[in-house]
């Protein structure tokens, strides 16, 4: 391990602090990630010291806000490797990335048998807004299957592509935490003239990010999974892209100027960030990314590929084929997202029995049901893995899991 | 772990294992309603036939949790042979039982709203009201019992 | 007065520090306000103390997360006397609010011809939205004109009202202050079959708010002017309306069901919250609701009668013919925005020197260009006032004028 | 207060009060600009017109604060007779004074780019880059200039 986890942990509030007089084992990072005490006082000082609206007023005080805020965008531009940091537009979660470019992008370029293509992974994000589509646009919506252990099977795939304006595909999946080969879709889209986009809320917060590497197009991703305030979001897009596609919302900042009869749109990246931002949060994910570089996030990557190994091994080897893990088992296409089922107990009752010994995980659909369809379940336990967890915590749900097969079959 | 035992009272777990009226009905003449709880992916199947203003028979079926499929089965047990009124009441104050707060349970001595003593083993469920995102596993069985009157009453 | 402003300024960390040595003396409420530290310490204990994601976990960590979420959601709800929390739908910001009107219940009842009227006060967030909807389902955007001194001219209502699906007009005006009788066009709205859309994102914060009483549909503000978080907005909407109309961003938490065919919508308010919500933004809205309530909104609309009529009288005294204000001088029928012009000195500068006095106001459109077009100018300054303001700060502007114009006419 | 003296230099005062070169050329043969500063409202129409490679004429008009103005102002008078090519490296010139950052200004004693010493009296305008949203009204007359060459360039 590249760091010291336990000097991790003292750096976020709530792990660190004593919960119910017993420490919290909070597995749950792929739903909302913990947050460090910079991010926290980085929102609180914007407001103690600096709040104002940005972009209009002209004295310091708004000067300093559009400062802190424009500062938060170049970092986190930089972060992925963007090249120009207007391709970063601030959303309030991934969602509405996604949504943006479904509602703006696909309602302008796509129509009648279109087909997107979407992996069987998928986020509730990143099908609904397609099946949005299919109703308005009578757009086709079409899945690339799985293998066995969860992979993408892309056998037919030359096949799948064809009629395809878009591949949207995760770059992480929650539920498995399949780490799809972006660049070769993102290739093999180009190849027959669609384009590509990332959901990668599971992937930025855990891997270093290089959207020219990934080759994507778009790439969406949300800031309270990655050590940043819940609120906001982000779309990257490719600057010719953005420039060329319609508003989304409308109303203040985006536009360039209003009459009573129309109105002509901003510039990117403000051409889709319409009214007041979330300033304090874009600031916080500012801090946020100043945090994981810090770090740094070939150590996040590597620390989380020891802990899944760890993780892996442990439960094998103390469940055996009591507890099933769905997904595939190598670490090297994989993130550190733990599906389990655990004996005939039902998800539901396996997260309540562990809560009561303080470990935190989520039993559900993870809003994939296709997924859970596929699986063959309703739901499953998720046990998710992030820098700030260690052996001991894998320990603690061993022990849990175990606590909790016993107390039902009393 | 005392909020534990009294989530998973003994009875739950027998429902659970040993679920009573599992299956469905010919429709027509039952009706059938569909539940789900979009949180946990739990769903559950309700058919109900009733007989000059009696259910006769129900069954249910689903996915889900051991709250939401023993308070189905429990249910299912408390409302057959019972006339819709009887039921209705019977809903009432199985709905009554979830909505005792948390607050009142921790201050008194688990004092239990008088109209919610004639439920029987359901009131084995009391427990769940300690734990607030059970409620909805406890109540989906009997949203989608209410759902089937509906479909009734459209009929 | 009924509170001392003097101990409401303690509670605002910005306004009671010193700020280059020099207090600050902040008169741009109306763009954003400042965050009392109750407000701001509410975010920074939902990180440190309870930070989880909402509604799909059975931990206690999450219940306790999702319960402080939909405690504000009540608290907002009682705050504009809603009857049904339900009918509270959180947003980012007041923009999205109206844009969720116009591309959900917009887009699917309005066709060629159908007209929305709007005020002519309207913030470009009530007007590019509908533009949109002229461009894309060919609706007409008609206009209410204004009298002299800037109030709605309702002479010709009756022939403004032809063919008229919705009256979309600003409860109190961002640029003039003006409070037009929402009322009456609520009430003549209903009378041809329309529904009416308040945008009350300068109401809201400023008096006592009864969504009955006002007799409209839909009610949009926004957090960060009422002493809240930036990131959230709020759309309130009557259920009947509400649950009629298709969801806008699709996505996790607004569905019930999801296959790879397609997807079923959750009930309200959930079928319009597509994603992980603006989570520490919602509590901090609902401290922020707490803490006007603490002081009572009727005791912030009678100060800034009293503070409003005194700036009107100190400002004329001393300036005269010299200063324009723009608007109503009646306050029985303005808020607290002032809207300025002074000499032949342009807003720009005016600003900026006024800046230099530590007198922070905006200057600009206001986002408001078809006003500014009417008003015969580019641009404004406006001075805009709220609970933390007093006749101190009223004298510092005015002298911060007199010694712009001693400035430009070295 | 010598920030805003920095700012508002005399010559801009002067510039602002009496506008050189206001007005509209006819067009064609002129090309015509306009140009917005959507945060402040800030307008400016730019017409050129160019013989032979050379900028014969020029008019601005517009609304907006001094320091807009007083730039677009100052402007055409360094422009007025200049080749396109010599244009272009005012431009530049001049975009690179008004990207010198301000923390340059702070520590240094105002060392200046050496390729911005040929401005003249546009230099006056340094002390905008202390105001950072003010680097907007400076550049709004000349990005419109830029605009007007890409009329030409279609033409
Ligand atoms: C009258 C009015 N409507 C709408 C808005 C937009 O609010 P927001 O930018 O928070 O969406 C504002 C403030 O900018 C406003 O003053
Ligand atoms: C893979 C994936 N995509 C999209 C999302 C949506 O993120 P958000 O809810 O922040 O919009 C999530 C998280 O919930 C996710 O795990």
């Amino acid at each position: 391990m590249s760091f010291d986890v336990s000097d991790i942990k003292k750096d976020f509030p709530l792990l660190s602090c004593e919960e119910h007089n017993n420490s919290l084992i909070y597995l749950d990072s792929a739903a909302t990630s913990q947050k460090p005490q910079k991010v926290i006082d980085a929102v609180s000082s914007y407001y103690e010291e600096i709040n104002a609206n940005v972009h209009r007023g002209a004295y310091r005080l708004a000067e300093k806000a559009t400062t802190a805020m424009e500062d938060a965008r170049e970092k986190i531009s930089d972060f992925i490797k963007s090249e120009r940091s207007e391709e970063i537009i601030f959303t309030k979660n991934a969602t509405e990335s996604i949504n943006l470019v479904a509602k703006s992008w696909g309602a302008a370029n796509l129509g009648e048998g279109d087909v997107v293509l979407l992996s069987s992974l998928e986020h509730h994000a990143n099908i609904v807004p397609w099946h949005q589509l299919a109703e308005s646009q009578g757009i086709e919506v079409r899945w690339i299957p799985l293998t066995e252990s969860g992979l993408l099977d892309l056998t037919d795939l030359d096949r799948l592509l064809e009629g395809v304006k878009l591949v949207a595909v995760s770059g992480a999946s929650n539920v498995l935490g399949t780490v799809p080969p972006v660049r070769t879709l993102a290739d093999a889209a180009h190849a027959v003239g669609a384009l590509c986009l990332v959901d990668a809320s599971q992937y930025v917060p855990h891997r270093p990010t290089d959207v020219e590497e990934l080759g994507c197009d778009f790439l969406a991703f949300t800031g309270h999974k990655m050590c940043g305030p819940t609120g906001i979001g982000v779309l990257w897009g490719r600057s010719e892209l953005l420039e060329q596609m319609p508003p989304f919302l409308g109303g203040g900042e985006m536009i360039l100027d209003v009459t009573q009869e129309g109105f002509t749109s901003n510039t990117i990246p403000w051409k889709f960030e319409a009214g007041t931002p979330p300033i304090s949060e874009i600031v916080g994910l500012g801090a946020a990314v100043d945090y994981l570089e810090s770090v740094g996030m070939d150590n996040v990557l590597e620390h989380e590929r020891t802990l899944t190994t760890y993780a892996l091994q442990t439960l094998k080897d103390r469940f055996g084929d009591e507890l099933i893990i769905h997904g595939p088992h190598d670490v090297s296409v994989r993130g550190g997202v733990l599906s389990l089922a655990y004996q005939d107990i039902h998800p539901h009752d396996v997260s309540q029995v562990l809560d009561d010994h303080g470990v935190c995980v989520r039993a559900g659909h993870h809003c994939a049901k296709p997924l859970m369809k596929l699986l063959g379940v309703g739901s499953t336990v998720r046990a998710s893995l992030y820098l700030y967890n260690d052996e001991s915590d894998v320990d603690a749900l061993a022990d849990a899991l175990e606590a909790t097969g016993k107390f039902f079959s009393r | 772990m005392s909020g534990l035992e009294d989530l998973y009272r003994e009875i739950i777990l027998d429902h659970y294992r040993n679920p009573r009226n599992q299956g469905e009905l010919e429709v027509p003449p039952a009706v059938m309603a569909e539940g789900f709880n979009p949180l946990c992916g739990d769903e559950v199947k309700v058919h109900i036939k009733v007989d000059d203003g009696v259910i006769v028979d129900i069954k249910f079926d689903g996915q889900g949790c051991s709250i939401s499929q023993s308070s189905a089965s429990m249910m299912t047990t408390a409302i057959t042979g019972k006339t819709l009124e009887e039921v209705e009441g019977i809903i009432y104050s199985f709905k009554q039982l979830m909505s005792i707060h948390e607050k009142s349970l921790e201050g008194g001595s688990e004092t239990v709203d008088s109209s919610t003593t004639g439920l029987g083993d359901l009131q084995a469920l009391q427990g769940v009201v300690k734990f607030p995102v059970r409620i909805k596993c406890a109540t989906l069985g009997w949203n989608t019992l209410e759902q089937c009157f509906e479909e009734l009453d459209e009929n």
